[in-house]
Parts: C-alpha cells; sequence; structure tokens
C-alpha cells in the first residue's frame, strides 16, 4: 500500500467529484476545486479512493460493471420469486469463503458485491475468509461456496486491484 | 417515445422499492430482511434513477452521483449491521442449517 | 394522580388553543412587506439566487453571529460540564465496539466525498439550497463518521480550535470591513456582486457562509471532542 | 403525470410496509433494518417529487441525503453490536 | 396543505410535551422533547407556506423579475434553519447533563431525584 | 387531491406513528430510532413544504449526529452499568 500516487489519485478522484457536484467546467469552479482538491488530500492524507491500487485495466473493469449489473438484476428476481411466493421457502446457512484479494479497495468492493448478488449478504471479513449469508444455501462445503459466490467477481477484481 | 421510456423504468423501480418493502415485511428473521431490503432497495432507486434521468436529460449528473453515492454507502451499511446482528446474538430462523462464523469464534475462544 | 389530571388539562387547554389556531388559520396569498421586499431585491441588492441565504448572511448577519456565538456557549458549556478531569487512557470513549475492517476502509474513501459535499454545499450556498449551517453540520458528520470507524482515534483538537478561532474572527472581521467601507455590518458590496448565478457572484455571501461553516462544524467536533474524552467513573 | 402517480404510490406502499416493520419490531436490529430501507426509499421519493414540481434544486436536498443517511444506520448498529 | 401540515405540527407538540411531562426516564424525556421541537419546526415552516407557489431559489425555474408572485416566504425558512442547528447544541447539552447527574447519582430516574420536588 | 396532498398526509402519518412508537416502547434505544425516522419524514415533509435549505438542515443532522448523541450516552451509561 505504500503507492507514492497516493495522494496524486486522491486529488483527481476529489477534483472529477467536484466537477461532476458543479456540473459545469467555468474557471472559477475549477479555481475553487482546485483548492478544495488539494486541502482535501492534505487533511486527509490517509483518504482512498476508486483509483487508488486500480490497474488501469479498462478491458477488465468494462467487464466488472457488466456481470454486476448482470448478478444484481438476477438477484432482483430470485428475491421477487422468493418474496412473493406464498410461504417463504429459505434454506439459510452462513457459510465460510475465501478470497485472494489483498488491496482494502479491492476487499470491499468484493465484499459489497457478494452483498448485491443472488442471495449472498457479507457479514464479517477476517484475513482471508469472509463469512457470508446465504439465504437458499446449496452448499456449506468452503471450496464449494467460494466457486459458487466469490469465483465471477474475484476473476474481474483480481486483474483490476491486484 | 422518450417520456414513455421514462414512465416505464421509473415504474420498475418503483415497483422493486416496494418489493423490498414487501420483503423487510415478510422475511422470517433478520439477515433475510437485511438481504431483501438492500438487494431489491438499491436496484429500485437505480432504476428509478434512470427514468428520472430519462425524463429530465438536464439533471443526469446529479441523478448519476445520488445513485453512485448509494451504491456505495448501502452494501456497507448492510454489512455493518449483518455484523452487528450477529455480534449482539440475534437468534437466526430455526431452518438455518449452518453457522460457520459462529463456530469460527467458538474454536477462537 | 393530582399530577396526571393536571397534565391531562394543561395539554387538554393547549390542544384546545392549538385547533382553534388551526381553524382560523388562513394561508396568505400575498407575500407581507418584508418577505415581498427580501423578493424583488435580492436580485440587485445582494445578487444571490438563494433568497434564504441572502437573509441569513446579508440582511440578517447580526442575528447570525448571535446564533453562532450561542452555538459557541453551548459547545463551550458541554465541554465544562463533562470535563473536570481528562480521561486516562483507555477508559475514556463512547464505548462501542472496535468496528471492522470494511467499516474502516470504506470510511477512508468516503470521508474525502463528505468532507467534498460539504465544500460545495458551503461554496454554493448563494446558488443552491445550502450554506454555511448545512455545510458545517456535513462536516460534522464526517468527524462522526471517522469517530464511528475507530473509537479510539483522538482528534486533534489544537486544529480544531484554531479553525474555530480563526474563523470566528474572521467572521467578525469581515463584518467590520463592511461598515468601514461598504453600507454596513457584514454588508455583501465589500467585493463586487459578480454575474448573477455564476459561482464567484453575490459579494462576499460565499466568504461568509464557509467561514459559518467551518466554524459550526468545529463547534459540533469540538462537542463530539468533550464527548469522547471524559473518563469513565 | 399519471408515471408520477404510479410511482409515487408504488414508494409510498414500499415506504408503509417497512414502516410497519418498524413499527412491530420484534427487535431493535430489526427496527434498524426496516429504517435502513426507509431511508432508501425516501430518496426516490425526493426524486419523485422533484420530478412532480420540476425544480432541479430538490435533487441537492437528495445528495445529502444519499450521503449522510447511512449515518444513522451505522451509529444504531454500533451501539446495538454491544448487546441491547 | 398549510393547514395539513399545521395540524401535523401541533399533534406533533403535543405528543411530545405528553411525553416529556410524563416520563421517569431523563433519557426519554429528552427524545420527547426533540419531538416537540421537530413539531415546532413544522408549525413555523408551514406558517410560511403558500399553495401555488415555490421555494425562495431564482434559478432558471423562477426568473428573477417575477420573483415576488412565484415564492413563498423565505423568513420563517430562516428562523427555522437556524432553530435546527441549535437544536442540536440544546439536545447536546441536555445529553451532557443527564449523563453528569447520572456520573453522581447512578440512575436517570426523574423519581429519584427528590431535591427539588415541589 | 394531488401528489403533493397525498405525499403530505404519508409524511403526516409517517411522523405521528413514529412519535407514537417513541412514546410508547419499553426500549429507550428504540425510542431513539424513532425520533431518527420523525426526523427523516420532517425533512421529506420540508421539501413538501417547498423549504429545501431547512430540509437539508435537517437532513445533515437529524439522522446522523442526533442518533449518535443519544446512543453515545447510552452506550457509556451500559458500559458503566455492567461494572
Amino acid at each position: 500500500m505504500s503507492d507514492r500516487l497516493a495522494p496524486a489519485k486522491l486529488f483527481a478522484t476529489t477534483f472529477l467529484f467536484w466537477i461532476l457536484l458543479n456540473g459545469s467546467l467555468a474557471p472559477d469552479v475549477a479555481v475553487v476545486g482546485l483548492i478544495v482538491a488539494a486541502a482535501i488530500t492534505y487533511f486527509l492524507p490517509n483518504g482512498l479512493s476508486f483509483l487508488s491500487g486500480y490497474k488501469a485495466k479498462p478491458l477488465a473493469t468494462l467487464g466488472y460493471i457488466a456481470f454486476f449489473f448482470k448478478e444484481l438484476i438476477k438477484a432482483n428476481l430470485s428475491m421477487a420469486h422468493l418474496v412473493l411466493m406464498p410461504t417463504i421457502a429459505v434454506k439459510p446457512a452462513f457459510v465460510k469463503v475465501r478470497t485472494k484479494l489483498t488491496h482494502p479497495v479491492g476487499r470491499l468492493l468484493l465484499a459489497n458485491s457478494i452483498t448485491l448478488t443472488p442471495g449472498t449478504l457479507s457479514v464479517e471479513i477476517e484475513g482471508e475468509h469472509i463469512y457470508v449469508h446465504w439465504v437458499v444455501a446449496e452448499t456449506t462445503d468452503p471450496e464449494a461456496a467460494t466457486r459458487k459466490i466469490v469465483a465471477g467477481f474475484e476473476k474481474y477484481l483480481e486483474v483490476i486491484y491486484g | 417515445m422518450q417520456s414513455l421510456l421514462g414512465a416505464i423504468v421509473l415504474t420498475a423501480g418503483a415497483v422493486f422499492l416496494a418489493l423490498g418493502g414487501l420483503g423487510v415485511w415478510r422475511m422470517p428473521d433478520t439477515w433475510t430482511r437485511i438481504q431483501a431490503g438492500t438487494k431489491a432497495t438499491t436496484l429500485g432507486m437505480i432504476l428509478s434513477m434512470a427514468g428520472a434521468a430519462i425524463l429530465m436529460p438536464g439533471w443526469t449528473i446529479k441523478l448519476v452521483l445520488i445513485a453512485l453515492f448509494l451504491m456505495f454507502t448501502n452494501p456497507l451499511s448492510s454489512q455493518v449491521l449483518a455484523r452487528a446482528a450477529h455480534r449482539a446474538g440475534v437468534k437466526p430462523d430455526p431452518r438455518t442449517r449452518f453457522d460457520a462464523l459462529a463456530a469460527d469464534e467458538e474454536a477462537k475462544r | 394522580m393530582i399530577r396526571n389530571a393536571l397534565i391531562g388539562l394543561m395539554l387538554f387547554i393547549l390542544g384546545s388553543a392549538f385547533l382553534t389556531l388551526t381553524m382560523g388559520f388562513e394561508p396568505a396569498t400575498e407575500l407581507n412587506r418584508t418577505a415581498a421586499y427580501y423578493a424583488t431585491h435580492a436580485q440587485e441588492e445582494v445578487g444571490a439566487q438563494n433568497v434564504v441565504t441572502a437573509v441569513l448572511i446579508t440582511w440578517r448577519g447580526l442575528d447570525t453571529l448571535g446564533e453562532v456565538t450561542v452555538l459557541f456557549l453551548t459547545a463551550a458549556i458541554v465541554s465544562l460540564v463533562l470535563s473536570r478531569s481528562k480521561a486516562p487512557k483507555g477508559a475514556s470513549g463512547s464505548g462501542f465496539l472496535p468496528s471492522g475492517e470494511l467499516l474502516t476502509t470504506g470510511t477512508k474513501m468516503l470521508l474525502p466525498l463528505i468532507a467534498l459535499l460539504g465544500a460545495y454545499v458551503m461554496a454554493n450556498g448563494h446558488l443552491t439550497p445550502g450554506g454555511g449551517f448545512q455545510g458545517g453540520a456535513i462536516l460534522a458528520s464526517g468527524a462522526l463518521l471517522m469517530l464511528l470507524a475507530d473509537p479510539s482515534r483522538r482528534f486533534g483538537h489544537k486544529i480544531i480550535h484554531r479553525v474555530e478561532s480563526a474563523s470566528g474572527l474572521a467572521f467578525v472581521g469581515l463584518g467590520l470591513l463592511g461598515m468601514l467601507f461598504a453600507g454596513g455590518f457584514l454588508d455583501n458590496k465589500l467585493l463586487p456582486l459578480g454575474q448573477f448565478g455564476a459561482l464567484f457572484s453575490a459579494g462576499i455571501i460565499p466568504i461568509v457562509s464557509v467561514l459559518i461553516g467551518l466554524k459550526v462544524g468545529a463547534e459540533f467536533a469540538s462537542i463530539l471532542e468533550s464527548l469522547e474524552e471524559t473518563e469513565d467513573a | 403525470m399519471a408515471e408520477l402517480w404510479l410511482a409515487g404510490l408504488l414508494a409510498a406502499l414500499g415506504i408503509a410496509l417497512s414502516a410497519a416493520r418498524f413499527a412491530i419490531g420484534p427487535r431493535a436490529v430489526d427496527r434498524v433494518v426496516a429504517f435502513d430501507a426507509l431511508t432508501i426509499i425516501s430518496v426516490a421519493g425526493l426524486v419523485i417529487i422533484a420530478l412532480a414540481t420540476g425544480r432541479a434544486i430538490y435533487l441537492d436536498v437528495a445528495l445529502v441525503y444519499a450521503l449522510l443517511s447511512f449515518l444513522g444506520v451505522i451509529v444504531a448498529a454500533r451501539y446495538l453490536e454491544g448487546g441491547e | 396543505m398549510a393547514q395539513v401540515s399545521l395540524l401535523i405540527g401541533f399533534t406533533l407538540i403535543l405528543l411530545g410535551l405528553y411525553g416529556a411531562l410524563t416520563n421517569r426516564d431523563i433519557l426519554r424525556m429528552i427524545v420527547s422533547f426533540t419531538i416537540a421541537d421537530a413539531g415546532v419546526n413544522v408549525v413555523l415552516v408551514s406558517v410560511g407556506y403558500m399553495a401555488h407557489r415555490t421555494a425562495p431559489i431564482l434559478d432558471s425555474a423562477v426568473p428573477a423579475g417575477q420573483a415576488a408572485a412565484r415564492i413563498i416566504d423565505p423568513v420563517p425558512q430562516v428562523l427555522v434553519l437556524t432553530a435546527i442547528v441549535i437544536g442540536l447544541g440544546v439536545t447536546a447539552l441536555m445529553l451532557a447533563y443527564a449523563y453528569r447527574l447520572f456520573r453522581l447519582r447512578g440512575s436517570l430516574d426523574i423519581s429519584q431525584f427528590m431535591d427539588l420536588k415541589w | 387531491m394531488t401528489l403533493l396532498m397525498l405525499a403530505t398526509l404519508l409524511c403526516g402519518a409517517g411522523m405521528i406513528g413514529a412519535a407514537l412508537v417513541a412514546l410508547l416502547t419499553r426500549q429507550t434505544a428504540t425510542a431513539v430510532l424513532a425520533a431518527g425516522l420523525l426526523s427523516l419524514f420532517a425533512s421529506v415533509l420540508f421539501v413538501l413544504l417547498a423549504a429545501p435549505d431547512v430540509a437539508m438542515t435537517e437532513a445533515a443532522i437529524g439522522s446522523g449526529l442526533t442518533t449518535f448523541l443519544f446512543f453515545y450516552v447510552l452506550g457509556r451509561i451500559r458500559r458503566e452499568d455492567k461494572k
């Protein structure tokens, strides 16, 4: 994590969000944005952003986003099916899965993605294990669960966040 | 045409929001409620924002920012809540088959 | 029982008074004279799109100074009440358990965004809803998030107190400068009004907004800090 | 206008169901879950109000709401994890 | 609409006062106080509301020329804006006193404090 | 009967319901949560009453900071009771 470019990345992200918030590129907006971004970078030295740890891999990023939205819609359809049935047929379990990611941002994105995908909710992350609550558990074996839950995202996130 | 498309997307989003409410109401225990609440409301929110952006193209940037912020904070708060529920010792649904987290914490002690 | 009867009687009297008030309430259809003045003169006299901010900072600037002073007194009294003696290590704090890894990472990612949103709300107080008080509250929320992610963390109270006194002094100083070089206390024609609707417009309103925001945020952060630093019994 | 009515009514249904869950509990954690769902549905409600009135400035309120409303949930969760 | 919200605000004030007067736990009394506080704010804002008008911000939707005929009264909003911020300060002050009282007496039950009872 | 009227009524019902929950519940933590819910509905109501500035203040203060102050004191009291 000793990234020498970390402040620059934080600065760039902050400035980008400033421009998006203001919705204009007028010179006065840009000047104030530069000042604000510099102040934030100075006062929050260990702030992270989406860019920290990010390896410029546009193809994998696009693949991740597409996969994420596909899974999100699938998750919602299955959840709608579950909720609209007259009796709620759940078979929950807390299972343990394994991740190979080490960068904190990648791990956070992985946990968030698990939360938003079909029937799973990350409860606790500890070392290389993520504890996942599974609404309709198909297996309780860590390896099988890892293949089922994590592998799809990890394939992309491993490339993006190493 | 554009307003029709926007209306359809907006209504689809609202349907998912209502389904989220229904999930929070019907699900049997805390974690399943968190699951229903988070997923359905997140997708519903994204679709509502998309519908509003189609109806009012001038507002797109702000709507995208709202959707981004929510997509980031919502799973985070759900995870913190799920962890808190487990630590507070809330009883899971009797149908829960297996609790790896409780077993591991027991082993550590 | 006589106490409950008294309470019931009092609430009944109040409730009937409220009911008559509501029944007799006729919503106004025209602005009253003050409000109409504010509405019509907001553009040429202050140059601010947001009339609420114009009233808050320019026309009623002295009252706002009073509000900020009340807030300062509140923060001072809270710290006086709570900190008879400073905490030995390990015995203070909210009593919350240590947080998980994801919340820590998420906080690191969200804090710059929250600070940025606070800055946006403060700097755009004359164009969009917002202004000093809202921006200050958002900054204080950022401090709160920092506290939640790491309960054992110590705030830099030196920075907080410096920001607090510097922004307060600058606020009063700007007001006095307005008295010297323009029409009165906090008159915003100290700087040119600029083009209506631009970020650099409305005279000194954006600057005063940022100062109020920093001041309010520092007050709230110092309340949080003095809560955090009281020792256990 | 019809689509706004439809979306508003559906969002109101979601709010009503979550609020009912908030009212009956049974435990404090379940109330926090309902609170979480309610905050997000309210953001969508704010956007629908902005569409109905046609004023873009209301989106700023929704923006602040979206970034700060999760704080209440996290505060409550951090308290409740020490036992109710 | 103004009447409806006025009624809501008054109801909240009454409920909050009832809670503050009948509860025995000091923290619950403070919660009731914040409810009454919110009620007062709603009443003040709804007094300034006018039908068929919009928020007092003069962007492209409300040209500055016809502002006086299109916007609602900004003055109550200014009052409430600062009242909310001061309300948070007051709540913090009350909670600090309550906590100090708990530390001195080891209890938050109001019926245990007999010193100044009438 | 317009959409905004309906939303006002809904917000009012939510606020009064939250106030009732806060008054009737036995747990103090639930009462604090209900107060937070009340401020959430209040902020939507302020938008409906065309006061976005007030709504923004309420959103920034009501749900996060006030709730934290209460839960902080509750947490301290819980810890000292345990001793």
